[in-house]
């Protein structure tokens, strides 16, 4: 039976791509290999259009880094303990059904975690809709947060930290990212490779249906049409049988009979099969009749595409099934073995006793590389030569900063955080609401830190000077709570990369991101690309969204925002530039997105961080807080807020530097707003000062 | 003054983990002639405003609006006076 | 009663607890107790002299928390040691399963506000005659987090005039100063209640999480005060 | 095999804040004309293995054990087959 164009056309492949498919297997597919190749070689799960660009990424930094193609990446925080962590999107699946969509996000994110033997300790959530006064912004903000609260809270993985921005360009597109992280001994991280002839393949967790069928590998690898039939993509949460799933799993790999293990995410036993086959060499054969189902009457393809969440793929030592097969049971779910390892490379899939497909896993695995076309887009001159001198001065300081205070893009996000558990496990030191979360590692000295940060604004601006700028200012958000920045992940959300002008964007800002990740020596540990991310009326702002690890020696020596008394000397480190471009106040003022992002010097701006860092980390800091959207003003505001007392600022420090504070603070009249990115810290009265 | 009540199911496709858990649940209990279990919602109301023979298409679209989730729910309502 | 070097502590773990650990690491890292995990498909509860349930989210919540977790086989045990007199403390999802159980009077329901609620509160001190508030002062304000959804307890009035009438509150929601005011009621609960025990007083549930505040690390030390209460 | 439904309301006398959420937001919405709106919950399932007249002595005690808490909630339910 020759096949139709309809058919791999339904499935997302382009012509051109089913043409190379028939090339590399010498023969037409059949029905379910078509389906395979169509998942394996998405964007979502292959990268081919992605790929080239992220090998600038660097994979070391002063942090033993552990990357090598596993699920997530991580780095070596103490000795013998290593923190796994990455980003993924759930962009598209989150604006066709808010709650699901973000609820199946956190569970993605957290089986990456554990599927390589980490206890998952924490969940962030930056987050981006659209401008709130649309109702439809408001409902999709309010639904996302309540399925990451449903889902995280019942995991019992506290959501310690995040980020939300409401603009315009995210109105038809919301971004939703969520980064998870894990804590594991280096010598058990577990892998995803199928190896040993004759070992047992099993299929944990959940029942396979035929919900999101297609679903968030297609879903992902397309722009938003109107009205288009999204039902069926749609994948449903049950946050209890993964936190079961947590335990099943960790339980088992305790024993040692557990050879590798492989969540199953997008493309479901498609992509574990044949990626823990390609990853270890081998083959695998399986009986798709043994699969738990939950539906009568799945096609063989149905089957192999299936996104039914809280599913797992593991490979056990022969002999040695009985006791992983029973750990599940005790936890209640099912565990089958569906297979055997082969020697030969090869995946067979049968049904029934026929067999449905019959694939060298490498192949299927590796998808063809695109390199795409890359063009400045026509606005990108105009903003770099936006003349900002003509802005006119505020008359009223006062209501400007009132009015930056209440811009959601600042204003405190306690209505999310308070939906979230973010203190179970007891590990939460520092609660969201500073610069960054801190962790206590139980047992250890050291602690981590934690923030994600993105600014799609700078971004648009200057691609390359925004992922520097995002990635600045999550390392200052770092060292404001004492922490040394460690390690990196990121998500990439951008547009449909086969338009040039947004893949130009996206090659700008990941060039910009392996730069600055170079000047900091930070490996880029693990992360997420997510196109499409646009609508026939709205694209969204280019938003890498970066999540950074940190390391504090002691865990005890941290810092937060608020000031802590009355007296206390209150020191602003590094320069000030007269940096209004991409600004929440240029926005709001004065309606604008434009002019170029804040000037970063990486030297320099190293340098302000050691010192902050070194301050926090000597005791001589009393608070920290960086300087970010809203500038010095709202920086100093919320210390004021935080901590529950004034200010007393003048723009040239007074002779006397031990003056009692008695006002609030008052911006003069005659200061410019400005966006300055730097430490803002106050010293404990009496410690020296420079 | 009518009353309403409008019953919201998960789609039929769709896995119901809370049904399974309370099914799994009667049957330790020994009710294991159960299967099938699905939980839902219902929605009880009054009405007023609208002349009766509007109401069922108001009624319609508060739920497709409002009350149900069209994407993986399915819902069914009734209106008595 | 046993003293404080006797005092064994049992955690129960149902499919979907999550704060077992927690409580664990209070007891046996916070205190120094010896404290041991019991499955939920355990019966013999010999040797433990104070049986924790513990907070999360017990099969799921699926149907109505805690409506499941009461048949686990533990609980037949449960019932029988706290008949016996055992210490018996249920903390948020263990709260909810003493009251699905009947060990406990009344019913909790949904959050007033609909959401899920995480943050810390302030608690006053009403009976300090149980076992676990007698280190505390009467009136005293605590700070202690809560974590739930659904903590909304209510009971209709004959039960609520018996449980002031035998001082069985132990614990309400306050503002800082000690008011019991609406605007410090997180949750909706019927006369701020946060937590009551059983008129035997050997039974306790409450909402709040002391085993996320035995840590001063953590923001507050003032859980302590109920496992100085239980070894002291 | 007889398909039974249960449905499950907040007593009467409860407050039930999720409704009156939901009536508020359909107030917004334009719906002006409803009131008293009330939230509950719909078990559905197939029941087996008793002879017919005996189910709804046995669902009856379903409810009571386990779907429905009696200090809340209210219950009713229908068998067909
Ligand atoms: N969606 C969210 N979920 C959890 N925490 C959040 C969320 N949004 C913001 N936060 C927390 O609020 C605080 C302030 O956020 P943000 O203004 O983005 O910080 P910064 O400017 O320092 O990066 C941080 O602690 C952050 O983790
Ligand atoms: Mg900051």
């Amino acid at each position: 039976m020759a096949m139709e164009p309809q058919m791999w056309r339904e499935l997302g492949l382009a012509d051109a791509e089913y043409q190379r498919i028939v090339d590399v297997i010498g023969r037409e597919p059949s029905p379910t290999e078509l389906a395979m190749f169509s998942v394996e070689w998405s964007e979502h799960c292959g990268y081919p259009r992605s790929r080239p660009l992220l090998g600038l990424l660097p994979k070391e930094g002063k942090y033993a880094a552990r990357v090598k193609g596993e699920d997530a990446g991580g780095i070596e925080v103490a000795p013998g303990i290593t923190i796994l962590f990455k980003m993924e999107s759930h962009n598209h699946p989150s604006q066709v059904e808010p709650f699901q969509g973000a609820a199946t996000g956190v569970g993605g994110i957290i089986r990456d975690i554990f599927t390589m033997g980490a206890r998952p300790i924490a969940v962030l959530d930056p987050l981006r809709f659209g401008e709130l006064d649309e109702p439809l912004a408001r409902y999709l903000f309010r639904r996302v947060v309540e399925g990451i609260s449903f889902y995280g809270n019942c995991l019992g993985v506290p959501t310690v930290g995040g980020e939300l921005r409401f603009e315009a360009p995210y109105g038809g597109n919301c971004l939703v990212n969520v980064m998870a992280i894990g804590i594991v001994e280096t010598d058990k991280v577990a892998t995803s490779r199928a190896v040993g002839e004759g070992n047992p393949v099993i299929i944990v967790g959940n029942s396979t249906g035929r919900d999101g069928i297609g679903g968030a590998s297609i879903l992902a690898s397309h722009e938003f049409a109107e009205d288009e039939e999204k039902r069926p993509t749609v994948q449903i949460g049950d946050p209890f049988t993964e936190k079961c799933l947590i335990e099943a799993c960790l339980e088992a790999l305790e024993t040692g009979a557990v050879i590798g293990l492989k969540d199953m995410g997008a493309a479901g036993i498609t992509c574990t099969t044949c990626e823990m086959s390609a990853a270890g060499d081998h083959g695998m054969d399986i009986d798709l009749q043994k699969v738990p189902r939950r539906e009568p009457g799945m096609e063989p393809w149905e089957l192999m595409m299936s996104e039914s969440q809280e599913r797992m793929l593991l490979v056990a030592q022969k002999g040695r099934e009985d006791e992983v097969l029973g750990i599940f049971r005790k936890w209640g779910l099912n565990a089958v073995t569906i297979g055997r390892v082969t020697g030969d490379g090869m995946l067979r899939v049968r049904d029934n006793g026929e067999l449905v497909a019959e694939l060298e896993a490498k192949t299927l695995a590796d998808p063809p590389v695109y390199h795409l076309p890359a063009e400045e887009p026509d606005y990108y001159r105009e903003v770099q030569s936006a003349d900002l001198s003509q802005v006119p001065l505020p008359n009223d300081m006062n209501a400007v900063l009132r009015d930056l205070l209440a811009s959601p893009n600042i204003a405190a996000a306690a209505w999310a955080c308070h939906q979230y558990d973010h203190m179970v496990q007891t590990n939460t030191v520092v609660a969201p609401g500073a610069d960054a979360a801190v962790l206590q590692l139980k047992g250890h000295r050291q602690g981590i830190a934690v923030t994600t940060d993105g600014n799609g604004r700078y971004c648009y601006l200057d691609p390359y000077v925004g992922a520097q700028l995002v990635l600045a200012e999550a390392a200052r958000n770092l060292v404001c709570v004492g922490a040394d920045p460690a390690g990196v992940t990121d998500c990439l959300n951008f547009g449909n990369p086969e338009k040039p002008d947004r893949f130009w964007q996206f090659k700008r800002c990941v060039e910009g991101l392996a730069d600055a990740s170079r000047a900091f020596g930070l490996p880029v540990v693990s992360g997420n690309v997510s196109f499409y991310n646009e609508t026939p009326n709205t694209a969204v702002y280019p938003t890498p969204v970066l999540g950074v690890v940190g390391v504090l020696d002691d865990v005890r020596r941290h810092c937060t925002p608020g000031f802590k008394r009355a007296g206390d000397v209150i020191i602003l480190l590094g320069e000030t530039h007269e940096d209004l471009g991409g600004t929440e106040y240029l926005k709001r003022s004065h309606g604008q997105v434009t002019g170029r992002p804040p000037t970063l010097d990486l030297e320099r701006e190293k340098k302000v961080q050691a010192a902050c860092l070194r301050a926090v980390r000597e005791g001589l800091a009393a608070s920290a807080h960086d300087c970010s959207d809203g500038g010095l003003a709202v920086a100093l505001a919320e210390s004021c807020i935080h901590g529950r007392v004034g200010a007393n600022v003048a723009r040239r420090p007074p002779a006397s530097s031990s003056q009692h504070p008695r006002r609030m603070l008052r911006a003069s009249r005659r200061s410019r707003p400005t966006s300055a990115r730097q430490p803002l810290c106050s010293a404990k009265s009496g410690a020296t000062t420079s | 003054m009518a009353k309403a009540r409008v019953i919201i199911t998960l789609k039929k496709t769709i896995m119901d983990a809370q049904g399974q858990t309370a099914e799994n649940a009667l049957h330790n209990l020994g009710y294991r002639g159960v299967s099938n279990l699905r939980i839902g919602k219902v929605v009880e109301m009054e009405l007023d405003g609208a002349p009766k023979e509007q109401l069922s298409a108001q009624l319609d679209k508060m739920c497709r609006e409002l009350l149900a989730n069209p994407i993986i729910e399915d819902f069914q309502f009734e209106i008595e006076d | 009663m046993a003293t404080a070097t006797e005092l064994h502590f049992g955690i129960v773990v149902f499919p979907g607890t999550n704060c077992d650990t927690d409580a664990w690491h209070a007891l046996h890292d916070g205190m120094g107790a010896p404290v041991d995990y019991i499955w939920h498909e355990d019966t013999d509860l010999t040797g433990f002299d104070c049986i924790i349930l513990p907070g999360g989210f017990s099969y799921g919540d699926y149907l109505r928390t805690g409506a499941v977790a009461r048949f686990s086989p533990v609980m037949g045990a449960v019932t029988d040691f706290a008949a016996k007199g055992g210490l018996l403390l249920g903390i948020c999802n263990g709260f909810q399963i003493l009251l699905e159980a009947g060990l406990l009077p009344g019913a909790m329901m949904r959050n007033v506000g609909q959401t899920f609620v995480c943050k810390y509160v302030n608690l006053r001190v009403e009976a300090t005659d149980t076992p676990y508030t007698r280190a505390m002062e009467k009136g005293a304000v605590l700070r202690i987090p809560i974590a739930h959804g659904e903590g909304n307890y209510y009971a209709d009035e004959a039960t609520v005039e018996d449980l002031r009438r035998n001082h069985q509150i132990v614990f309400r929601y306050c503002a800082p100063d000690g008011q019991t005011t609406a605007e410090a009621n997180p949750n909706g609960s019927l006369d701020n209640i946060a937590g009551i025990c059983n008129r035997e007083r050997n039974v306790m549930g409450m909402m709040p999480h002391p085993e996320r505040c035995t840590d001063p690390i953590l923001g507050s030390a003032d859980g302590r005060l109920v496992w100085d209460s239980l070894l002291g």
